[in-house]
């Protein structure tokens, strides 16, 4: 360094720090506050908390449906990699696990998977699972990865294109095994040692672990559905005894994994005749949801022609399970209007929001909806996101009113996911 | 021309003092590398009895609300506004960790006529919020006017580099 | 694996393969089409070519003024990190070295900053330089990195907050030193050996490497200006002998960088008294363009208060630098219109295609443009960039008029560079 | 219901034959890991003397445009258009290699009225290119069809797994 140098010298860096470490105490100064604080969430999530992650931020982002405000963000994943993120939750709720890959020059490099152990009121990593560097990416997501229902397993589903699931025991922080699953994909808990995938001959593959998480069995069933002629969307309800799977073709398959066999039941229809003729189909990204307890099935419908079962839902219609019969017809909330009023920072509460409402929902094309998801508590929320413009919108589940709309709810949303 | 604050004084005289000396310079970049090195620890004050910070609960409309970017600290910010992204005008939302070293703004509180020395704070360990966007540049420089950039990454001395928001930290009273 | 496995084996991945690589031979079947073709770019880029970067989508991306299109794209940088991507190339142009950083965990874990060499023809990475992992990540970063006039080394512009210059020799693929640089930043080119940086106290400190690339000065200049009151603006522009910088208060500070030490010109002034006084300020984040053969200095300006120097321009005011007088006003092309003729896939050139831009300007708000690009060929474009909502638009940079709109250009531009 | 294809025939044949034997079955998994790991050279066809290729200059409109989304081929595509990113509809554009595990497609050409089978081969290497989105979903299935699927990120056996672009590759005639 030459003399010249000392003319301005790093002392500016230092000076900025010092300045700020002590400045001259004065009365009038004791002001202060505090720096380095960091907020954390309440140890048991709020029964209309959701996740919602995105493609293009390569995160999950926490709302609290009753106000609206996003609680805090969890990352995962590599640069333009990273269309999964589908968060799990430990029994109680002091852990997050999330599958992710990650590569050493972001597009490129040397890939590594591993399972991401957050703490659930920081949402900092405390944790991290090496895996097999072979998890499947795809959009949205719904099924790529599950938690055994004792919080114990976690199944990772693996495409290279060669399909396996891989199971990690997240409690003693190991990957346990790798089960080849050639023909069957995604992954759903059943049971406490219990997972199944779907298959290209629509038969479910029931992947059974013992007490250390290796593959105790791995069956077949028989084909209960027509992944050709009528697919099951990836997209389904859980319920205690078992799922609810949606057909392309608007039929509901019940799948009931409570005893040591799995049994389907009887398939039916959610379309008269003159509902399928009008064209009406299930579609989006992430169609289907249930209410347990109450039995009400959620689905994200629209009308259009066969093979549009990714296009936008301009209404969610729910059905009583026990009855099979449609309950309520919800219309999806205009997207480009809540976009607007959300760039605009309007609400809906006052007499001029509710003008603007009602003008906007009037001039702006209703593009509808891909995703929805209903929380599990006795007085629910249903929440509903449309992709583009990005939107969300949480509705009373049992009245259909809405209750208020997300705010700039990110750049491409692509799951939500209940804790 | 925004007139000199305490800041820009203390600032000339440091560097005017310790310009005269390269040894006590190393031994100092020495300490500074140390201080940023030294993460987790604030390097900037902690709580002394605040007794007087400004209330803005006497502030109408933006100026004092904190999801706001008219919010009267904002006066030098750019990024998104962690009170809406899960933290609050001075704390971080969880999953990010606040960076100690920071970009400083001087901005007047309507509520008491005073200009306050602010720290704008990065929160680090996520993407963009991409919430409340708010890009205000009052007495903002240029990268080579360091401490008074607010274009800079300013997440150092976290374990990550990824700005996710920012908060606007009551310093003092800039008189 | 249980024998239930093998009712769908793994053989329908393999069949899938095998399928697509030996059809049936027929003769209607020869219709294939060859797999696995990449373009590649002519070895020399044209006039009007133009790299945009994009903090969202962490690339660069190479377009041609003369058609609109997108030519190609690298990717740089981790999740969340990577604000500058400046590409900057070889004198022969069949290299691209961008420095970038990378974490083995997206948006955490171990840091590695490299320079890497990219094929201009393929824009695949060739070849990795290590550096130290201290780079300067800013916005928009319009002198983060510069390479020397003989093309042989490359420095790179760092803060750890600590400031400092790497010196890479891209010759020799090799990390040759790091020059401390207190209180000074950013990066230009300023001979076969030199760079220099601007510092706090309003001078430049002129870096001089030996033929190794180790320092042999670091030189502070005598201020010649007043960071604190007109500090100038990044961007500038760059002709045979030297600099032009422009100020926040519109005075164009010249900096001869072609004799042994640099010499500093004639300050001007940009505005009369009377646009000072209605409130003409340069603004954005690129605001500065020079047509060097012509000196040609192209501004982006707004009318604005004091501190507005990242405002958006509403229009283009161009200087004949011999003269110093303005020869030309360009009104910026509304980005709102372009944006959504862009979204309709809707051009110029027809008559409808005009009644329609009429309409549009006419009907949306003007929110200006934030950067400018000129070409430094004989009929060189202008190219405009607006961040939000992205529009990039070709001007004749001699006439003013506009030849085409960029349709879909990104998410979030940052800033244009010239091959 | 679309018509069953000549692939659709071919690969149930395939399937059970290979059915028939667990042990077959392992040698064709390494068969097939070791082709996927072969990356750079093309698992898909290469040019077979190619004589009848569509043209699509006979067809007006979207139908014979490669940028536009209506564009004949594009029937079972999700991503970005190749031809808008550039590359064309049938070759990767600078900066990305092309995958050479697909998935499939049954497209009508409305020059000649036939159906060609169409692949659907992910260019990989950048970020996404955000330009030309694209999605139609002709005989498209959920990931447990995976051949079939259009929602999996297609970029196996290229040195990167982001995926930029698509193309869709006429593989022949489907009679």
């Amino acid at each position: 360094m030459t003399r010249r140098l000392a003319r301005l010298p790093l002392a500016l860096l230092v000076a900025a720090l010092t300045v700020v470490q002590a400045p001259p105490a004065r009365a009038q100064d004791d002001v202060a506050e505090p720096v380095g604080k960091v907020l954390t969430l309440p140890a048991k999530p709020a029964p209309h908390w959701f996740w919602l992650s995105d493609v293009l931020l390569h995160r999950t982002a926490l709302y609290d449906g009753d106000s609206g405000k996003l609680l805090g963000t969890i990352t995962a994943g590599s640069v333009g990699v990273g269309f999964v993120v589908w968060p799990l939750f430990s029994l109680d709720h002091r852990e997050i696990y999330i599958p992710e890959s990650y590569f050493s020059r972001g597009v490129r490099g040397d890939r590594t998977d591993v399972v991401t152990v957050y703490d659930a009121t920081t949402l900092m990593p405390a944790a991290e699972i090496p895996i097999p560097p072979k998890r499947a990416e795809y959009f949205p997501g719904v099924a790529p990865n599950a938690i055994s229902d004792d919080g114990r397993f976690v199944g990772v589903f693996n495409v290279t294109p060669a399909q396996s699931l891989t199971i990690v025991d997240v409690r003693e922080r190991r990957f346990t095994t790798e089960i080849q699953t050639p023909g069957c994909s995604l992954v759903y808990p059943a049971g406490p040692r219990r997972f199944f995938m779907l298959c290209a001959d629509g038969a479910a593959l029931v992947v059974t672990l013992d007490e250390t998480g290796q593959q105790q069995s791995a069956e077949r069933t028989r084909p209960f559905f027509d992944a050709e002629k009528d697919p099951l969307f990836e997209a389904a309800g859980r319920h205690d005894d078992g799922w609810l799977f949606a057909s392309f073709e608007g039929n509901v398959h019940p799948l009931d994994v409570s005893g040591e066999e799995p049994r389907f039941g009887e398939t039916w229809s959610l379309f008269s005749d003159a509902e399928r003729g009008a064209g009406w189909r299930i579609g989006g990204a992430q169609p289907v949801a249930l209410h347990a307890k109450t039995g009400r099935l959620y689905l994200l419908v629209h009308e259009g022609a066969k093979d549009s079962h990714k296009q936008a839902g301009s209404a969610i219609w729910v059905y009583d399970v026990a009855t099979r019969n449609r309950v309520a017809e919800i219309p999806v909330n205009n997207p480009l209007s809540s976009f607007v009023r959300g760039q605009m920072r309007a609400g809906r509460e006052r007499l001029r929001d509710r003008m603007l409402v009602r003008l906007l929902d009037a001039v702006l094309p209703n593009t509808g909806a891909e995703a929805i998801l209903v929380t599990q508590d006795a007085q629910p929320v249903l929440v509903v996101m449309s992709m583009m413009p990005p939107a969300v919108t949480v509705y009373d589940a049992q009245s259909g009113d809405i209750l208020r709309e997300v705010s700039e709810p990110g750049l491409a949303g692509s799951v939500l996911v209940a804790p | 021309m925004s007139p000199r604050t305490p800041l820009d004084r203390v600032v000339e005289k440091l560097a005017r003092g310790l310009a005269r000396s390269t040894s006590r310079r190393s031994a100092l970049a020495r300490l500074g590398a140390w201080l940023v090195g030294a993460a987790g620890l604030p390097l900037l004050p902690v709580a002394r009895g605040h007794a007087a910070l400004p209330d803005d609960a006497l502030i109408e409309g933006d100026a004092g609300d904190p999801t706001s970017c008219g919010y009267w600290r904002n006066c030098a910010i750019d990024g998104f506004l962690c009170a809406c992204c899960g933290g609050t005008e001075s704390a971080c939302p969880p999953g990010t960790e606040m960076s100690p070293i920071t970009w400083i703004g001087t901005c007047r509180n309507p509520a008491d006529g005073n200009d306050y020395v602010v720290s704008y704070n990065d929160c680090c360990g996520s993407t963009l919020c991409m919430r409340c966007q708010c890009m205000r540049t009052e007495g903002e420089k240029p990268p080579y006017v360091l401490w008074k950039n607010n274009s800079l990454l300013w997440c150092f001395g976290t374990k990550s580099r990824a700005v996710h928001c920012s908060v606007s930290i009551v310093l003092g009273v800039a008189k």
